[in-house]
């Protein structure tokens, strides 16, 4: 087990957003996490990431617990994040922001290898190579947040809804390149809106509302189950 | 309607009966001159600072030029009352001040005030500045010495009737119309401006209401304090009044007067503290600011209308 | 001729001693955005060290004017440390008013404990002056322009070059993302403290030297001008810094040298004023537009 | 009849020609939709049109009660006060203020409220401001968002927040709608019920609308006509029946499955 | 409605209260400072001897003294502690005239006399009508008698016809001196340049300066920077005599200035313990090393002078009741002071010799009389 997440609880001063959550994600796996808005997803994820602190439970990540470790020594464990809202660096180039990604890289050879590997995957960044970051549009952004995020090469990526604002042609693409991520041996965790798609290239899954896990399963499981149909895919 | 007209009649009562009671307080004895100029000293710092409140809470733009203002007005009007030492000087030294305060704001305002943040901030400090450079060199300002020898036209009564106009004035005017456009362009200029609202318009009515108080404020300390010279409206001068609205909240007109209180007071008590005096001030500003980060009262105000609705919830259930 | 190059030399000189301040000030805003209002007092820390280390325990130049850098890299980092850490996820405002309450702090603490007295610098190197031609410049003179630009390119390649630079462009832009990417803003606040007040203090050392005269309010004015300057250059930006510093520095000049030095603060601020309505983000700085 | 019209719109960044020749149309009480691949030029285009953005070259021009009217180099503002209003990409509500306040905004210009009225607080401002309350409260209703009128807007939910930019561009009583992705991070269920409303927005208050969106069962289901940008460049036009089937929207934009 | 009406501050018990109204902070801090460490030694001193001689009785004295933070605002509300909280029949202070006149209007409300050390502008004891300020006295001289004085020496005893003026743009003290100094000189003013007080560096003013013809340089100004001008002038090559008013009479002067630089400087001062055979002078510096361990300045001796006035007073007019004292102040003859024989004219401006001292090579050589 990669990643284990044991009755965790988060609160935002006197908001519980998230309620004691267990799940866990095993090495190669791609996990997704479902559930309305405001559910307690990017909270979760952020925790993991050491960007906010828990209020209870445990994170074990590799058999180690990381809840209280600093964000910087979870990064430099092999964690690393595609944000919410993308929080790509304005004011930097695009390569500035890939190059930030590779921050506590030491193997130069291998981060030139990792440039060519984004650009191959996202051909449109490389034409904006020299751009300031702040005037992509908003799908070029979300691109060049997960090449940044890949640029750390990751045991573990957590992906928050990194499909939203893409265009259709793109939305493929995307799951297409986390199953490539995945066939690398990344493991990812996986949130999304569009749950149909997170579920069907999803190992397994976790539904979660208000702070709390109702469902889980395989991914083709959940995505069969009636209660997921009604809430979350629209049928 | 009614309704209305209790709140306003409920406000009416509070500022009369502050009056009395300061009137009474002071007829037995219980306020000497002492404990009046503190009083008066405290209110000639809440119009100040409600003025800048409006600039940098509710228009959300960096001004760090207040004292220039204030001095326009300070100057503005001892000259008059020195020329006409009565109260008919006074009231017309007040309206020339606010009047050459708004229209120098206005004309300085509305190139400046494209300005963002922190280059506002020194711009607005430059324009301060100049204003007390030109000050220091003229004339009829008589120079680095300064006016004296200003009739004391205004006593604690007087600063207390400026002190509620000049409440009345901006907060109402924040709670109509005009208030909401100014406090959509502190929020966000372009969501704003593609609702319709003319960000520059709102802004610099902003700018000219504040540094019109800011007169009424300067020709208040100058005829209280009877002298006034360049040097009093210097840049740490627009410190100390942005000083008073930070740590009552940004954006909270009842923070403002906490604070003005709060900071009159301590400037009371540590007189006695000698060369100590500054380094125990320094000492309380940080440490408020590190435990109350949003000021005193954050954006909280006292509201009568709440506490109304509050006595009627109660004495439906 | 010969006094528009005089004029022209101290116009220069008197720039790079605002320039030094402006840079210490324009990095600190750069990562934070915090306009250090302490920042002058800083620099009067570091003049005072100097004072006391080389009248108490006789050391020469060069021994004081890196201790004083090693002091005030250490004030610096212990005044982030209480002071505005704290603040790090407040409004802008309340760090700036606490910023200035440490300003006030430094001034008055220093004033009760050794009196608001002016006193003299301990002359350490003795004054030299040089001829060229008819112009005359002075060794210290010379020594604070080589200085200011010898840690203006020094400051430009660690934050171009180095990681740490490189996390100080990445925390002042979005402090969460730079954490995701394993940055660890404590420190590299810290290091920007350390830098920026190291600076501080080895222009106190400098200016002590230059003019003789210490007291502790002499960082208030320069703190003020190195503010106009960073802005005026584009605040944030290094070279801005040094650029906005030797501007005002020959715009005083020269309207002195025309016969007009009543006004002197005045035509700073007027020509501040002027630059901004024309480049609204300072001479070298991007006026970046929001993105819709 | 034609209510805007745009000519010949082109922005370019530097190199970048972002919006390149564009000329498109929009009739009275029409619901167009507006699709595109990422950095296609969409939000630029909206820049354009409500004036966040000088255009380089081309024209606007909207039919008003007035007569032809030009928008093309006007402020924002203006342009607003023309009957141009629209939502944002990425959320642009005035966060510290109550829901009220956010809709009473957008009214300001229509609002007739003086200065001396207000500061000396005459019997008329109260009765202005009664009026407007309970306008804001009509409008609040048909989004279901009546009780959060004293909330303040950055407490909301995320699709709250999409919902009141909605109501706030109402508020200023525009003939034209523009909406940028107004269902991004809404799940299928909430999308379904944007789609009611953005049609019920269009029949009762009888103005035109202009969507970007990605989410092609929203687009599909309302959208009378589409126009399809790419590069900065319109690539094609029709009914969704037409674009779908389009060969260079499905390789551009659709992909195989859509 | 106020509680001072009847007459001033009565002293009662077994100690007369004076009042310090001092710039402890702020901008002028470092002359309140002085003036806080004169005054407190004379009390010390006075209380030392055994006290005030008030109807055959001793009484002490007792310091009541607040920060006025350099704040015209404070001033007035420390005044008004000191007159109407404390009760002091006498106040010290505050040093600067801006402050002064700050002070005045709450100390006449309740009838205590105040004295400044410092307060040099003219006006300052006079009011709009004419008449002189009952309340406002100062032990120090007011600009244009010293301006006068000096312009007299400059073209009658040094023989020199054409200056050069550098002041103080930013001080009244600095004006007031440059303008009497104009009116009173026979000579060619060649230019006049402005600086402003906090000012560092006067190298473009100098060295515009240094293109035009003079015969001498007049600094109205403050030690602080004249020390500074007097450096840069040197090391520059300006040569001239350096004159000044008593801003220069403090030892940082030279300290700034750097000994060989300051040379052939000529001021016009209060006190002068070398030259003349003033005892007093010479005690008082001894005593005051002895107490703060560094030497003493001018204002600081003024405020030394001015609390030995207020003891005077009292004993002359063998009461400490606020409005005696004020009597006893104006009526102040022969008072032989550390800086100076003291007496006190019509508008309360005490006339004393003015000394006019020269520097060479930091050294105080010579100091002359004038009248
Ligand atoms: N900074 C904050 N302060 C207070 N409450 C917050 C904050 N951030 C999130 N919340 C609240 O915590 C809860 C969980 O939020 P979270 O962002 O984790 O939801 P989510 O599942 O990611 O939703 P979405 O699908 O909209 O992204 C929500 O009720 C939200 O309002
Ligand atoms: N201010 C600017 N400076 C430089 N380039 C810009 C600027 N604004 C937009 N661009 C570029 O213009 C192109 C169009 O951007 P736009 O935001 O209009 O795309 P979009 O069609 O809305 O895309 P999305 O669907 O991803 O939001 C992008 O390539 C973007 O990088
Ligand atoms: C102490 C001095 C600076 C006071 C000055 N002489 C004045 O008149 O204000
Ligand atoms: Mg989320
Ligand atoms: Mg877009």
């Amino acid at each position: 087990m990669l990643l284990q997440v044991s009755d965790l609880a988060v609160n935002y001063g006197v908001i519980h957003a998230v309620k004691g959550v267990s799940f866990d994600v095993n090495e190669g796996e791609i996990v997704s996490l479902i559930g309305a808005n405001g559910a307690g997803k990017t909270t979760i994820l952020k925790t993991i990431s050491g960007l906010m602190r828990p209020a209870s439970g445990k994170i074990i990540y590799e058999g180690k617990e990381i809840q209280n470790k600093k964000s910087q020594k979870i990064v430099a464990d092999g964690i690393s994040q595609v944000p919410e809202g993308r929080h790509i660096f304005p004011g930097l180039s695009v390569l500035e922001n890939l190059q930030m990604g590779a921050f506590l890289r030491k193997d130069r050879d291998g981060v030139k290898a990792d440039y060519a590997m984004v650009f191959e995957r996202f051909p449109v960044l490389k034409e904006r190579r020299d751009q300031d970051a702040a005037t992509l549009s908003g799908g070029e952004q979300q691109m060049l947040a997960m090449g940044r995020a890949l640029m750390a090469k990751p045991k573990l990526l957590l992906m928050d809804e990194p499909s939203m604002g893409l265009a259709p042609i793109f939305i493929n693409e995307i799951f297409d390149i986390i199953q490539a991520i995945k066939k690398q041996g990344t493991t990812v965790l996986l949130i999304e809106q569009n749950a149909s798609k997170a579920l069907s290239i999803a190992d397994r899954g976790y539904v979660l509302s208000t702070g709390n896990i109702i469902l889980s399963g395989t991914g083709k499981e959940l995505l069969a189950n009636d209660e997921v149909q009604k809430a979350y895919l629209g049928g | 309607m009614k309704k209305n007209l209790k709140y306003n009649l409920t406000w009416l009562a509070i500022m009369v009966v502050g009056y009395i009671l300061i009137d009474v307080l002071e007829l037995v004895g219980v306020i000497d001159q002492f404990a009046e100029t503190t009083l008066v000293l405290i209110g000639i710092n809440i119009i100040l600072a409600t003025g800048l409140n409006l600039i940098i809470g509710f228009s959300g733009q960096f001004s760090l030029g207040h004292a220039g203002f204030m001095a326009i007005g300070a100057y503005t009007s001892a000259l008059i009352t020195q020329a006409i030492p009565n109260s008919g000087g006074m009231v017309l030294g007040l309206i020339a001040g606010m009047a050459l305060s708004a229209l120098v704001a206005l004309i300085v305002g509305i190139p400046t005030l494209r300005l963002n943040g922190d280059y506002l901030a020194i711009a607005t400090m430059g324009v301060a500045e100049i204003i007390r450079i030109i000050m220091n060199n003229l004339k009829i300002t008589n120079g680095p010495a300064g006016l004296y020898n200003i009739p004391q036209l205004a006593n604690w009564s007087v600063v207390y009737l400026f002190v509620c106009l000049t409440t009345i004035l901006i907060v109402n005017f924040i709670h109509s119309r005009d208030g909401r456009a100014v406090m959509s362009v502190r929020e966000d200029e372009i969501a704003a401006e593609s609702m319709g609202v003319n960000i520059t318009k709102w802004k610099v009515i902003a700018f000219v209401l504040g540094a019109a108080t800011a007169a009424i404020g300067g020709a208040l300390h100058a005829s209280y304090i009877q002298t006034i010279a360049p040097n009093d409206f210097g840049i740490m001068e627009s410190i100390n009044i942005l000083i008073i609205v930070v740590m009552g909240g940004i954006g909270s007109i009842t923070g403002t007067y906490v604070a003005a209180i709060v900071l009159g007071l301590l400037d009371m008590v540590l007189q006695n503290f000698g060369t100590l005096r500054m380094v125990l001030y320094s000492l309380a500003l940080i440490l408020i600011m590190v435990f109350k980060p949003s000021g005193l009262l954050g954006t909280w105000e006292f509201s009568v209308r709440r506490i109304f609705t509050k006595l009627k919830a109660k004495g439906d259930a | 001729m010969h006094t528009v190059l005089q004029q022209l030399v101290n116009g220069l000189s008197l720039g790079s001693i605002y320039a030094l301040l402006a840079l210490g000030y324009t990095m600190v805003y750069g990562i934070i955005k915090l306009i250090n209002f302490a920042h002058g007092d800083i620099y009067m820390l570091g003049a005072f060290w100097g004072y006391y280390v080389i009248n108490q325990w006789h050391f020469s130049f060069w021994p004081a004017l890196i201790s004083a850098m090693v002091f005030c890299a250490l004030a610096g980092v212990i005044i982030e440390y209480l002071a505005y850490r704290p603040l790090r996820n407040s409004p802008r405002i309340a760090a700036l008013i606490t910023a200035i309450g440490v300003s006030f702090l430094l001034e008055n603490g220093m004033s009760y404990l050794f009196s608001s007295n002016v006193r003299s610098f301990p002359q350490v190197i003795a004054v030299k002056q040089y001829h060229l031609g008819s112009v005359t410049i002075s060794n210290i003179q010379l020594l604070i322009l080589v200085v200011s630009i010898v840690l203006m390119i020094l400051l430009q390649l660690i934050i171009k070059e180095t990681k740490m630079g490189k996390a100080m462009r990445a925390v002042s832009v979005d402090a969460d993302a730079a954490q995701l990417i394993g940055i660890n803003i404590d420190r590299t606040i810290s290091f920007t403290f350390a830098l920026g007040s190291a600076l501080a203090g080895a222009a106190g050392v400098l200016i002590g030297l230059y003019y003789n005269s210490i007291d502790p309010l002499m960082g208030m004015t320069p703190g003020i001008k190195a503010f106009v300057a960073a802005v005026l250059g584009g605040i944030g930006l290094i070279p801005g810094a040094a650029l906005g510093g030797f501007v005002i520095g020959l715009i005083e000049t020269a309207v002195q040298a025309l016969g007009f030095s009543a006004f002197k603060d005045a035509v700073v601020y007027a020509v501040l004023i002027l630059i901004l309505l024309v480049r609204p983000a300072g001479i070298l700085g991007k006026n970046v537009k929001e993105k819709v | 009849m034609t209510l805007l019209d745009v000519k010949g719109l082109t922005k370019s960044f530097g190199g970048l020609t972002a919006v390149s020749d564009v000329s498109l149309h929009l009739d009275d009480n029409e619901l167009v939709a507006l699709i595109g691949p990422n950095g296609a030029g969409k939000t630029t285009l909206f820049n354009l049109l409500t004036g966040v953005i000088v255009p380089t070259e081309g024209t606007v021009t909207l039919q008003a009660d007035s007569g032809l009217e030009v928008l093309n180099k006007k402020k924002p503002y203006t342009i607003a006060q023309a009957g141009l209003a629209r939502t944002f990409q990425n959320i642009r509500l005035f966060k510290g203020l109550s829901v009220e306040d956010n809709v009473l905004i957008a009214m300001t210009s229509k609002n007739k409220e003086g200065f001396f009225e207000s500061i000396f607080r005459l019997p008329s401002f109260y009765k202005k401001e009664d009026e407007l309350h309970q306008q804001v409260l009509d409008l609040l209703k048909i989004f279901d968002m009546q009780d959060d009128a004293d909330k303040l807007a950055k407490n909301l939910p995320y699709g709250a927040q999409r919902r009141l930019e909605i109501v706030r561009a109402l508020a200023t009583k525009p003939k034209i709608l523009f909406l940028d992705e107004p269902a991004a991070g809404m799940n299928p269920e909430e999308t379904a019920d944007l789609t009611r409303l953005i049609r019920q927005i269009q029949e009762e208050f009888h103005i035109t609308i202009l969507l970007i969106e990605h989410d092609m069962s929203l687009v599909m289901n309302v959208a009378e006509r589409i126009y399809v940008l790419e590069y900065g460049q319109l690539i094609a036009e029709g009914t969704p029946e037409e674009v779908q089937k389009d060969p260079k929207v499905i390789k551009a934009y659709l992909g195989g499955e859509a | 409605s106020s509680s001072a009406t009847n007459g001033g501050n009565k002293q009662s018990g077994n100690t007369i209260k004076i009042g310090g109204n001092f710039e402890l902070s702020g901008a002028a801090a470092a002359y309140g400072q002085a003036m806080q460490r004169g005054t407190e030694l004379a009390v010390s001193q006075i209380n030392k001897d055994g006290g005030v001689k008030v109807n055959g009785k001793k009484l002490k004295l007792q310091l009541v003294q607040k920060d006025n933070k350099s704040d015209n605002s404070q001033v007035a509300s420390v005044a008004s502690n000191l007159a109407t909280q404390s009760k002091v029949v006498a106040s010290v202070g505050p040093i600067t005239s801006g402050a002064d006149l700050a002070a005045l209007p709450n100390y006449t409300k309740a009838k205590v006399p105040l004295i400044t050390p410092g307060g040099t502008q003219d006006s300052l004891t006079v009011q709009k009508n004419g008449k002189v300020q009952p309340y406002m006295f100062r032990s120090c001289f007011e600009d244009s008698y010293q301006g006068k004085a000096l312009a007299k020496y400059v073209y009658s005893n040094m023989k020199l016809k054409r200056v050069a003026i550098l002041a103080d743009k930013s001080t009244d003290y600095a004006q007031g001196l440059t303008k009497a100094f104009k009116k009173e000189f026979k000579g060619q003013v060649v230019q006049v340049q402005y600086y402003q007080a906090g000012d560092k560096d006067f190298n473009t003013l100098l060295t515009k300066l240094k293109g035009k013809k003079f015969d001498a340089l007049f600094v109205p100004g403050y030690y602080s920077e004249a020390g500074l001008i007097v450096k840069q002038a040197r090391q520059m090559g300006i040569t001239q005599p350096i004159v000044g008013a008593d801003g220069f009479a403090d030892p940082k002067l030279v300290q700034i200035a750097g000994k060989k630089n300051a040379s052939n400087i000529y001021y016009t001062t209060h006190f002068d313990p070398k030259a003349t055979n003033n005892a007093k002078a010479t005690a008082y510096m001894k005593a005051y090393k002895a107490k703060y361990n560094e030497q003493a300045g001018t204002f600081d001796a003024l405020a030394y002078d001015a609390t030995y006035m207020i003891k005077d007073a009292i004993e002359n007019e063998k009461s400490a009741d606020s409005t005696k004292i004020a009597t006893g102040l104006s009526n102040l003859k022969n008072f032989k002071g550390v800086t100076g024989t003291i007496t006190m004219d019509k508008k309360h401006n005490p006339q004393k010799p003015v000394i006019i001292a020269k520097v060479e090579n930091g050294e105080e050589v010579q100091a002359t009389s004038v009248k």
